[in-house]
């Protein structure tokens, strides 16, 4: 079904990457597991509230594609972007705190969990309207190149990850940014998060041709691949030549990733529309548990540094929560910043959040 | 007989029940089927009506919303759930530019019993893009009508109302209110559009809105009652028709008026009806309206900044005893 | 290219259907083409105000699709809709009327050029934001199928025509309405009448995979085909077979029918984004010529025959336009009718056009 | 050195000028480059900047909308242009719940500089679906600055400040408008958002208005002051920012008010403007604010009915004469 052609550039497979690199893509897929668990707590614990989206088992896809780009590339997704966020290197306790409505959270707790911005490490937020992304993704490549070309006088050099959820395939936006980005030969990767269902909607129930989204990229001459999202070896793989590609042509990718959202759409969802085997089946694909195994057999990996490993991730979100804790609540001035970057009326201006001004 | 049900039942009674007394009802939206509807307005209707009257759409709300305005030039009548009115914007064209005008730019041929319904209005800590109250923007547009309940009771008469109307309807909801509980009788009923309710009598100020804040202003009343200010709370029920007399005669008679709307402040309800007010009651007025509104502001995340942006019987407490020079 | 395979149902072929069926096609031909001209001429004399765009060229698409279905098919355009309207059998004289903004008119002078209905005939609307007419088109199609099945408990037996202009594959709500129609099996057949040009943009600037736009259908599961749309036959020929299985199957088709506007975009444009000579090419492939050439030499038609018809015509649309001019405008009352159905305050609820009380 | 130039050469000159003096500005939208605009605004701009800076784009207002706010969030400074911002709904959820919130829901970390501009209002005859005023409904919004303007001069002036702006602006032009022509300097000026223009004094009464109606309020005042009766009529030329200040102390001066908004009264511009304007100036009116608007009605295409529906210099006359008991 793959339609892309392999890359000209030759690439060391995922498999025979430094230990490093792999040892740490372990410990961003342990840290995303973890942070989430503890979001789930929090979220009980009513420190969190809204929607709030979980993105256990599919922190391969986000780890993955990230290890295959720069961080000069820039990013845009949906609302379940705490993946995505903290995979680009967004320290959890900005993440964190945003959650719980904190000023130390990297938007200031105006944006929630459905909209994690980070502007030092390209991240230009997740987004909570479905599919409202895929214009903002075209856009992005359409600025990278211009900038590249028009006033940097050189070769366009960027690419644009851009990823939606499989249920936002069913918005005519996605379509206009398809059809606008193979027509202005934008660097942008469109990368469908493919969970198998939008909320209660297995992906057959609300979107045709769901056996096959290649002929969705095909409607606009944009070429396309499939990856399996459970095993990030998989999505670096399939990821990179498409990536490298992608900023050697300029030319709009799309890409059907298959993968599993373990926990429900979303905090208040009982998931009646699966089955417990459906969902044991993927859990036995577990991204984490196979890429530490890999390590244990293939390097110097035994199970108690697998152990330490965890130990000092859960120490990472631990301390999270506790700095997003003492952080404090914005000040109600803050309502009145942020809406206008000038000063006018009852407007204050901006001011960045700690996140940028710490760094 | 009385019983108390919960304002989504409410809502799912008069659907259910204008589903049985005409086939020509049925009702559409994301997740309202299988999955019951988001928020379990549509519960159990997929069971009594089958799949083919209880439709399970894919994330296409411009799609479907003008499917359902094909759907009712032809005859049918569907009753088209957004699951959140913020998520009407990508089909605003359709129900804005097509619903609204179809009869018109048709000459009278083609009209459109339409129901376009679901929560409007912040949830809790939604964030900006998911914490829409449309009836500002929407209301600006002739040709549609906007109901808009603040308690089960209403929520059920307005409605059946709205799915009998032969012209497009909106129907807005608050997620806030849905499990709020309410007497309904099991008798049917229905309530005309148009016809404000007055929920509460007093002699020093008229307080009027629309939808949740109506528990605000019942609240705020009784707060002021104890200082001795006796307000009047008008529920309006509908925005378009919106009904002026009775608000018109209350302020004749309170001589202080208070209008409390949920939306942004500018070109709003709330600035309509000042404006309405001050026009028919100029010689009645002892000071100008005072309107209470959601901050001017994108709705925000953090829990403290959401609770100071919106409407609540504080800030319409102070907005009434400023209004009567009681500050 | 086709993908439609051939119908079950035998048709004869258009060029052995009988002379007088031949003859009307003929004739609703040249009844657009003529009421074009005068069309064009009373926006000259400015008698018609606004957008007004004319169909001449494009004639054997409309005449061809309706021949192949029945009055009680629903039917919905876009703004480029006299030839539909005519050849739906909508009296000129409330189609100009309506342009000239009479009380005669077919919506009593409200709508204009860009929005013919008629409600006799099954024409939902010409409709003026490119697009729009689509998820109106599956909206139609889901209710006789609705009606057919679910209130008369009968098997669905009609088919929706939603006409649509190239430049209106570049709408999101297109593809949100093939989505939708390809997942409910809705009976609806979209016509795109491909002229090549949506205003001064030919099809290859704006829109992908131009040269074959079957992928825009199979994207949904949508068969498709191409048809000729300059030669009546060929329409009648390839939409036949696409009707009769459409109404058999209840499946949802797209057609790209290959069509020329001789004219510009609307009464404004000067075209100088084509050549005369693309110009003259398809006038030479005149669509009109081609029917009334073959009907001279197989059939008992002379040329005297064809300038009668010709005159004839020609009269009808004169009368028409003497109509139309007679009819008087609008009461200002009307500007409050029409808007609800009900009667609430300053709104006098609504009236039904001439058209359809005469008749 | 001042010259009479059409409003259409007027825009395109801020344009030019600003792409001159910035490369990081550009233009994109429907038929904007090879066919020079549908209305002839950016004529010849493709010559000067090529088709990477002037940029036709398919019918996909959604889709190019949203690609500007990309693109402006990434560091360039597009101009999108709406044929028609009666087109301009299918593209609501991205002007309307992206560009103004970005700032906000990244806490201050990413603006959107972009500028959406189009024919707004009335053309001639265009009907329902291609007549849309979308001052009030957009202007309910907080995060969007709306200019628009009434006269070359402006149009410029008011351009290049749009273009500079850091926040999104809606800049809404007539149709009826770009071929009328005014003085406009060579010089460069822009012109500063949020000030009105009193363009012309007079102590009986304030007109306030805004965009194309400007001409029809001095068309009136003029007939008025035929028979004595002396008008201030300002040119609000933004709507975010509102100067009610000058407004204020106008009627102050002349206690009586009359608004003219283009738009459908519900919940509109000019509703807001009364609103305000009875809060600061309530014990200074000697009447109600009087309101004159598009009928509440959509757009009728018979030439008759669209000239009743509209705003005129006569509807004006005679709420000037009604507002100041000369009726
Ligand atoms: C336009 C719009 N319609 C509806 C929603 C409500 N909604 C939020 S997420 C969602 C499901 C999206 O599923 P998918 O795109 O597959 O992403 P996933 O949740 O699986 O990551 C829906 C319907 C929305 N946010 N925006
Ligand atoms: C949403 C929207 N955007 C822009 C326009 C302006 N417009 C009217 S017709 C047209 C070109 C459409 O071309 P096409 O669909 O090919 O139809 P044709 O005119 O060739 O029949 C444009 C851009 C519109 N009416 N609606
Ligand atoms: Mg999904
Ligand atoms: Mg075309």
């Amino acid at each position: 079904m793959s339609t892309v052609t392999s890359s000209p550039t030759h690439t060391a497979p995922a498999s025979k990457l430094p230990f490093d690199t792999l040892h740490q893509w372990l410990r961003d897929m342990l840290l995303i597991r973890e942070f989430e668990v503890r979001t789930m707590q929090s979220y009980q614990d009513k420190k969190i509230g809204g929607f709030c989206h979980i993105y256990s088992g599919q922190e391969a896809v986000a780890v993955g594609c990230f290890a295959a780009v720069e961080k000069r590339d820039p990013v845009v997704t949906a609302y379940r972007d705490h993946g995505h966020a903290l995979a680009r290197g967004m320290d959890p306790k900005y993440c964190m705190a945003e959650m719980y409505g904190r000023i130390g959270g990297c938007a200031k707790g105006k944006g929630g969990s459905m909209h994690m911005f980070d502007k030092a490490n390209n991240l230009f937020g997740g987004h909570g309207i479905v599919g409202a992304q895929t214009p903002l993704g075209a856009g992005l490549a359409f600025a990278t190149k211009y900038e590249d070309e028009i006033i940097n006088g050189g070769k366009s050099d960027h690419v644009t990850l851009c990823f939606l959820g499989d249920g936002a395939l069913n918005q005519g936006a996605f379509h206009e940014a398809m059809n606008l980005a193979g027509l202005f030969d934008l660097p942008v990767i469109f990368i469908c998060e493919n969970n198998r269902y939008s909320m209660g909607t297995a992906i057959e129930r609300g979107t045709t041709m769901a056996h096959d989204l290649s002929v969705k990229a095909h409607a606009y001459g944009i070429e396309s691949a499939v990856i399996d999202g459970m095993d990030v070896f998989h999505v670096y793989d399939g990821f990179k030549p498409v990536a490298d590609r992608c900023r050697e042509s300029s030319r709009p990718y799309f890409l059907d990733v298959h993968t599993y959202r373990y926990k429900g759409h979303s905090m208040s969802d009982p998931r009646k529309y699966r089955t417990k085997d459906e969902e044991s089946e993927y859990e036995e694909k577990d991204p984490i548990n196979k890429l530490a195994d890999f390590l244990k057999a293939e390097h110097d990996f035994s199970e108690d540094d697998y152990k330490a490993l965890n130990k000092d991730v859960k120490k990472q979100v631990r301390d999270a929560m506790k700095w997003a804790d003492e952080s404090p609540e914005p000040d109600l001035e803050e309502l009145y910043t942020d809406v206008y970057i000038e000063e006018w009326g009852a407007y204050k201006g901006t001011s960045l959040p700690q996140m940028l001004t710490e760094q | 007989m009385a019983r108390e049900i919960e304002f989504r039942d409410a809502l799912r009674e008069a659907m259910s029940e204008e589903m049985r007394r005409d086939e020509r009802v049925f009702v559409m939206g994301e997740e309202v089927a299988e999955y019951h509807g988001a928020y379990k307005v549509t519960r159990g209707m997929l069971d009594e009506f089958g799949p083919r009257r209880v439709v399970d759409t894919p994330i296409s709300e411009s799609g479907f919303a003008g499917m359902g305005i094909g759907a009712a030039m032809k005859g049918l009548r569907p009753i088209v759930e957004f699951m959140s009115w913020s998520f009407s914007l990508v089909a605003a064209d359709p129900i804005l530019n097509n619903a609204p005008k179809m009869l018109y730019m048709s000459g009278g041929q083609y009209g459109c019993p339409i129901v376009y319904r679901g929560n409007n209005g912040a949830g809790g800590q939604l964030g900006s893009t998911h914490s829409w109250c449309v009836e500002s923007m929407y209301s600006n547009v002739p040709g549609v009508k906007i109901a808009m309940p603040s308690n089960p009771y209403d929520a059920k008469g307005l409605l059946k109302t709205a799915i009998r109307d032969d012209d497009p309807v909106f129907f807005l909801e608050s997620e806030r209110l849905l499990s709020t509980t309410g007497d309904v009788p099991e008798e049917e009923y229905v309530i005309e559009f148009g016809k404000a309710q007055i929920r509460r009598e007093g002699d020093d100020c008229t307080i009027v809105t629309y939808g949740r804040p109506v528990q605000f202003a019942m609240d705020a009343a009784e707060q002021l009652s104890k200082d001795g200010i006796e307000c009047t709370v008008i529920d309006g029920r509908t925005i378009r028709p919106l009904d002026i007399s009775t608000v018109v005669e209350s302020v004749r008679k309170t001589n202080y008026c208070v209008v409390v709307d949920q939306s942004w402040p500018f070109a709003s309800v709330g600035a309509e009806v000042a404006a309405q007010v001050h026009m028919r009651c100029f010689d009645d007025l002892d000071n100008h309206v005072h309107r209470v509104h959601a901050d001017d502001v994108p709705a925000p995340y953090a829990y403290n900044l959401e609770q100071e942006m919106l409407p609540n019987a504080r800030k319409i407490t102070e907005a009434v005893r400023a209004a009567t020079y009681n500050a």
